[in-house]
């Protein structure tokens, strides 16, 4: 919704000079009419703001969602974990510099772009997209493509083969990825049912977390799941991974905006009030129902409240962000608990119970809370009753396109290379097995 | 000489090697073991599911000394490694053939 | 002093602009008067910076404190400072949203701002603070008014119970810090003195260190404090969350400039100066004194001159920040060795040897060093002698506030729910204790 | 070359206010004639990413080298290296306070800049440089100063003296680093040819390569070396390092378009691009060639990337970038591994074998690829075969003065207080012996 | 009494673990060591240079038991231990003098 | 056949290795332990105050032999570990009762 294309100028400071510039140009005859004709100027701070988003949006995929997962995985396995994070976070920046952009942004298909902007053709030095460089929004955009498949890789870990991991998550970040953000973001048929989706709720979390389930029912479960202990090896590690992805986030949601103005601002304040809510959420019920209060559970909390904010972050006051916190913190902890145990499936890091759950709980909550002070739409509680079917077929189209075709990749890849690594591999240790290293 | 192995609680460690010096014994070497017996290790719950550890982190104690003090080693030890509760160890004795310090080549009782 | 909320317009790009704006507007009639009524524009570079400069003092935060401390308790701990770290960010942040703001920043009060803005009742998209959005100010007031209490945790590492430190903390984040926040940037009185605190000298640092020390005496040392070994178990994870404190205070003081601007780019400077020569110092003393050059020694004196700094960071040259950053190192170093032996109080991770006294040392100095080219106010070494006494006031006021305070709360909570984790826990790990989680 | 301190003013938002401003001024009479008479105006957006870019580079060094390095030794020195790091942070900032910034940016002589603004004299809160404070710009190239030395403890990691290597990088970081600088960036005789050096691909990198090489050499390789396992003891340690290097280079390229433009877009995104396939390239060739595909493999390779695209980054094409990197992993790949080995010096860390082989084919492939749409200037590609005698004679001039340099200063240490610690120390740990500590 | 020594492969002390519960030995005691014999470490890469780590990481494991046990445990530890490559390890015994159980005093086999 | 222990400074692992070897010893097992005893460990400085650590790390080396080697190889461990100084560590022998290879069921000296 907000992550769209603009062509239109952006920034008040920079359309009122703008402006005088124009109206100045006429009365003195002293300017060409280039700048009325030009219709976007490039303003230095939102440049500024979206350049760093990048960076942090960067560093939660490299090295955030690396250590986070990291320290969740057993000792044996750690390595493998983060290199396949590091491994994809270069693999899709150069499937999405080579086909996915294009995919995504250029064109107004319905269901998928076009290929004029493959190899980046045509993003030059000059071009613009709203008020900052082109090279700029492709970047921030990448950063989103590069983390979404790098979060599917908790849900099958400790035991795919890394050749097996290249080609699914390769193949994904160009059949499932750029598809779901065309449709919601890149002029596609989401997006043109009015769903609102600021920055990502479905495009990469229910994405990410769909393909994650799909992929851990494929997979099956780790060996000697349900008997042996399979607890977080260091939560350290994923103590500085929640965090810098906490940090990171305010570039996800903030640079959703596209601008440093009002609505990034607000966007930054959603998003630190939902996942405080949410943390402590999850942490007290914990409290109350295991026994103690965890690391990995408050943690987990705080994620899925960075997830369920994600899609409602330009949409929603700071209320609506305090009840979906909590929402997504309490709908959270049981669906990685209960629910996961209820249906037997291992998907090892949750990344279906947080990601998935969370988007979902965020992509509909945002239907509902949505304020028309805050992002010009109002939601279900201000009387739009009408915003909420979107917000569903959003959900839906995701959840059968990412899974469906997460699901065909795995199954083709299984009967050729062969997905799984041997038992005696998963027994013994990924990291000593399939990259020759070892933490000591 | 009596090779005297102790495995016992982490937390004595101190207690015991404060026991055992009262007794002149000055010399030990200790290692990190992980214990199987009837206490259990600490439950764990990890999302909600409960895993019971089957072992539990102990201290094993190697100490050689001369045959006459075994007596009042093993009661030292025990005294000082004891809290009541399942899990507290145990102490073996062993048969030494010959001892030799390393620096000195000094043997048998000169070397302890 | 320089946080204070701003009404006038600020920036010369966008002044400028909008003095244009006006004129153009009286000389053609093209224009509502609208532009010459409203005294503030929003500057989005302005913006830019303080968004960014939010996430660096977030990340100093989390995971940077949390780190920093973690590194330097026993390994069977280490997890539950995290955890208390992280929890107070997040606990923080909710009573920040629900009264803190609006205690600390709305209504003119001499000792506390009202309950105007509880809940963040009217900051909208629209409300500018200055030439930035409201909500980025006040969320860059919040990460201050986050790492505040997170500070505190370093003096009690190793004893307290997470319940009670959850009330602790909670308290003190709303009776406390917005308390002495409103005093010196708020409008409250110490500010009125003309006290100077660039950055959160005393705001942050002596509150903190003082609340810190207050926590010591009450809980008591550590068991086997003095007879046990309690060295840093993992110094590189306290290298690392030095290294990101470091990295962050940038936006710590830098961002109190409020703007991109000049002043900014010279607390930038002086920043990295005092904390360089404060480093070295401490360094070199250690070496003297003790024989070795110590990691725990590089990166403690590193803090300790980035605390000294903190208030005079928009008032001082650079040669101004060497004095400090030397003189910070070396009273530090004996602060937090010689001193604490002496008077025989367990403040574990030396919060107030290092932020509290730093503090002071760095309050006094600004009054001392503070010059007219650059931050507009002259020091006692300028000739004006009656800078040195706001600084005392200050300092003193909040001394008094903190200390006492905290020394009640702890104390109610002591009769109530206890304080102090049982000496068998004590002894055997409050990670598995409390959090039932250990790091392997 | 891009980053020579400006005098002309820049970003065209602000030319253009400034113009409008100015004829506005004649016009109506009403201002005085400032605004035309100083040709340089504060832009907020570009002074934003700078004070960001000036953040993001101090990261790249502590923690990002520290870890990095830190993860690469064995476990007994893991303190050493990343308190040398720290240290020669702290030592380099007081340097480059002290004469550095003089020596490489006041004055215009080919070879050395002049003494004029020694411990910042004349650097005030209103200077400009460009469209940016000069304190900011000042701090940028600070950043730069720091972690050139930094990288160079990797080639003698485990083996000097601490006293030794603060000599050495500290006389380093005054008698080599500025000099080069001011070469290239500060107005001497290898800019004035017409070398490309977007962002330090001579100062920085091929910079330290050599003094790497030549401390190597010098020191003689440690004991054990090529019979003894001296595999990385910790490689989560090193993916959190090189991924907090990816991040903070953003800084470093597009920082060093000195504004928050087209320039800086582009900057950023090739080199994502030239990273990405730096690591893939490395991580395929070490697949085939030995067997397994390595966390040191593909880290290594994205630093090979990053360092390559250093000195194209305002310069070439995203298919410029994707050749360069491509080019780069698999070229470090054979010097870090069979040319070493051929040769037999114990690079430790393969400072040369990346950062200085890296920078040379960076250096190189610039004049290759540079295309004039992006940068101005074309390469030997675009016809503009001159293009290439300015690379090779910077890099020569590097090579020279830095290797000859660094080793007349390693040899007086060594006649004087000595360069490298007992083998006694050696063997057991320099943690423990030199420091006092060690990581648990 | 006897001390059972057995050093085997990480992989196989779950195995060891259940077929000496089955003949009623419940107690034991484990360490991490470092084994050097016929089988030798995965070479390491690094950096294009092979070395050949020397050492492998096994378990040792330490049970004292009754004599009239010692063959059918010895038995039961090679057969749970067993792969058939090389490197499964050896079993050692060793006579014990005494026994004590810390918590209670009870000495020899009721300290078990 | 014996089963010689000795507790050696962690440096000179190597040299007794390669002594080993050279006398036909190709197995052995070994781990990491702290030793307390008349050598004193690093004394900490913390934040000026000083701690004496009591114990210093050790190797642990276990190797089971034939008697007959019994003398050459103690003498051989002593003169790989030696230094000289306080700490070097003491070798001490046992009987062993039988000795098995997991692997093939061989046993006694065979299994060495
Ligand atoms: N038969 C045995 N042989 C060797 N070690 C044993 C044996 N039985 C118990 N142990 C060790 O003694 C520890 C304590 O035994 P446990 O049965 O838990 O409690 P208790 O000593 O109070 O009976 C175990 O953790 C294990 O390390
Ligand atoms: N003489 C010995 N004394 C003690 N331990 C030994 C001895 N020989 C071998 N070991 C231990 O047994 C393990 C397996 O021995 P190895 O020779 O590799 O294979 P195998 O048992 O199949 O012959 C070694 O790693 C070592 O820990
Ligand atoms: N009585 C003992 N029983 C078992 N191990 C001992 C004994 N005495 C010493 N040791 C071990 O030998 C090591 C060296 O002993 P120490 O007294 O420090 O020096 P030295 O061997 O030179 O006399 C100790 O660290 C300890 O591990």
């Amino acid at each position: 919704m907000s992550q769209v294309m603009k062509t239109s100028p952006r920034g008040s400071v920079v359309r009122f000079a703008s402006i005088l510039g124009a109206l100045l140009a006429c009365m003195i005859g002293g300017f060409s009419g280039d700048a009325l004709a030009q219709d976007a100027v490039l303003d230095t701070g939102d440049t500024a703001w979206m350049l760093t988003s990048t960076a942090l949006v960067l560093m939660m995929t490299i090295p955030g969602v690396a250590m986070f997962y990291g320290g969740l995985v057993r000792k044996k396995n750690v390595l493998t974990i983060g290199m396949q994070v590091f491994a994809v976070c270069c693999l899709a920046t150069l499937t999405w510099m080579i086909v996915g952009y294009s995919l995504a942004f250029s064109g107004d298909g319905a269901f998928v772009g076009n290929l004029d902007k493959m190899f980046l053709a045509g993003v030059t030095v000059d071009s613009l997209s709203g008020t900052i460089p082109e090279t700029v929004f492709m970047m921030f955009q990448m950063t989103f493509a590069v983390i979404t498949p790098a979060l599917i890789t908790g849900a099958f870990a400790d035991r795919m083969k890394f050749s097996a991991l290249l080609w699914f998550l390769g193949l994904w970040s160009v059949l499932v990825y750029p598809v779901v953000c065309h449709w919601v973001w890149g002029g596609g048929w989401v997006g043109g049912l009015g769903a609102l989706d600021f920055a990502g709720g479905t495009v990469v979390h229910i994405n990410s977390g769909i393909a994650g389930l799909a992929a851990a029912i494929v997979l099956g479960k780790r060996l000697g799941y349900g008997s042996e202990n399979m607890a977080p090896h260091n939560l350290t590690l994923s103590l500085i991974g929640a965090s810098l992805l906490w940090v990171g986030w305010f570039g996800f949601n903030a640079g959703s905006a596209l601008a440093a103005n009002g609505t990034a601002g607000m966007a930054m304040t959603v998003t630190q009030i939902a996942t405080a809510a949410a943390a402590m959420a999850w942490l007290f019920v914990e409290w109350m129902k295991l026994g103690k209060p965890s690391m990995l559970g408050i943690l987990s909390g705080a994620v899925a409240g960075l997830v369920a904010i994600t899609p409602a972050s330009g949409f929603v006051t700071p209320m609506g962000a305090l009840i979906i916190g909590l929402a997504a913190g309490i709908i959270c902890f049981f669906a990685s608990t209960s629910v996961k145990h209820a249906f037997g499936y291992d998907d090892s890091l949750d990344v279906f119970g947080i990601h998935g759950v969370g988007g979902i709980v965020g992509a509909l909550l945002t239907g509902v809370f949505a304020a028309e002070a805050i992002g010009g739409t109002a939601g279900v509680l201000e009387g739009n009753i009408g915003q909420f079917m979107p917000q569903v077929w959003g959900v839906l189209a995701t959840v059968v396109w990412s899974g469906v075709v997460s699901f065909v990749i795995l199954k083709i890849i299984d009967v050729t290379i062969g997905l799984r690594v041997t038992s005696e591999i998963e027994r013994d240790s990924l990291d000593l097995q399939l990259h020759g290293e070892a933490v000591q | 000489m009596q090779l005297v192995i102790a495995v016992i609680r982490p937390t004595r460690l101190d207690e015991v090697r404060a026991g055992l010096a009262s007794l002149g014994v000055g010399g030990m070497t200790v290692s990190e073991v992980l214990g199987f017996g009837r206490q259990k290790g600490q439950a764990d719950i990890y999302r909600g599911a409960e895993y019971e550890v089957a072992f539990v982190p102990k201290v094993k104690i190697e100490v050689v000394i001369d045959d006459d003090l075994l007596e009042r080693v093993v009661e030292c030890v025990q005294k000082a490694a004891w809290t009541g509760k399942t899990g507290d160890g145990k102490i073996f004795t062993i048969d030494v053939g010959s001892a030799t310090r390393i620096r000195t080549g000094d043997v048998d009782l000169n070397a302890l």
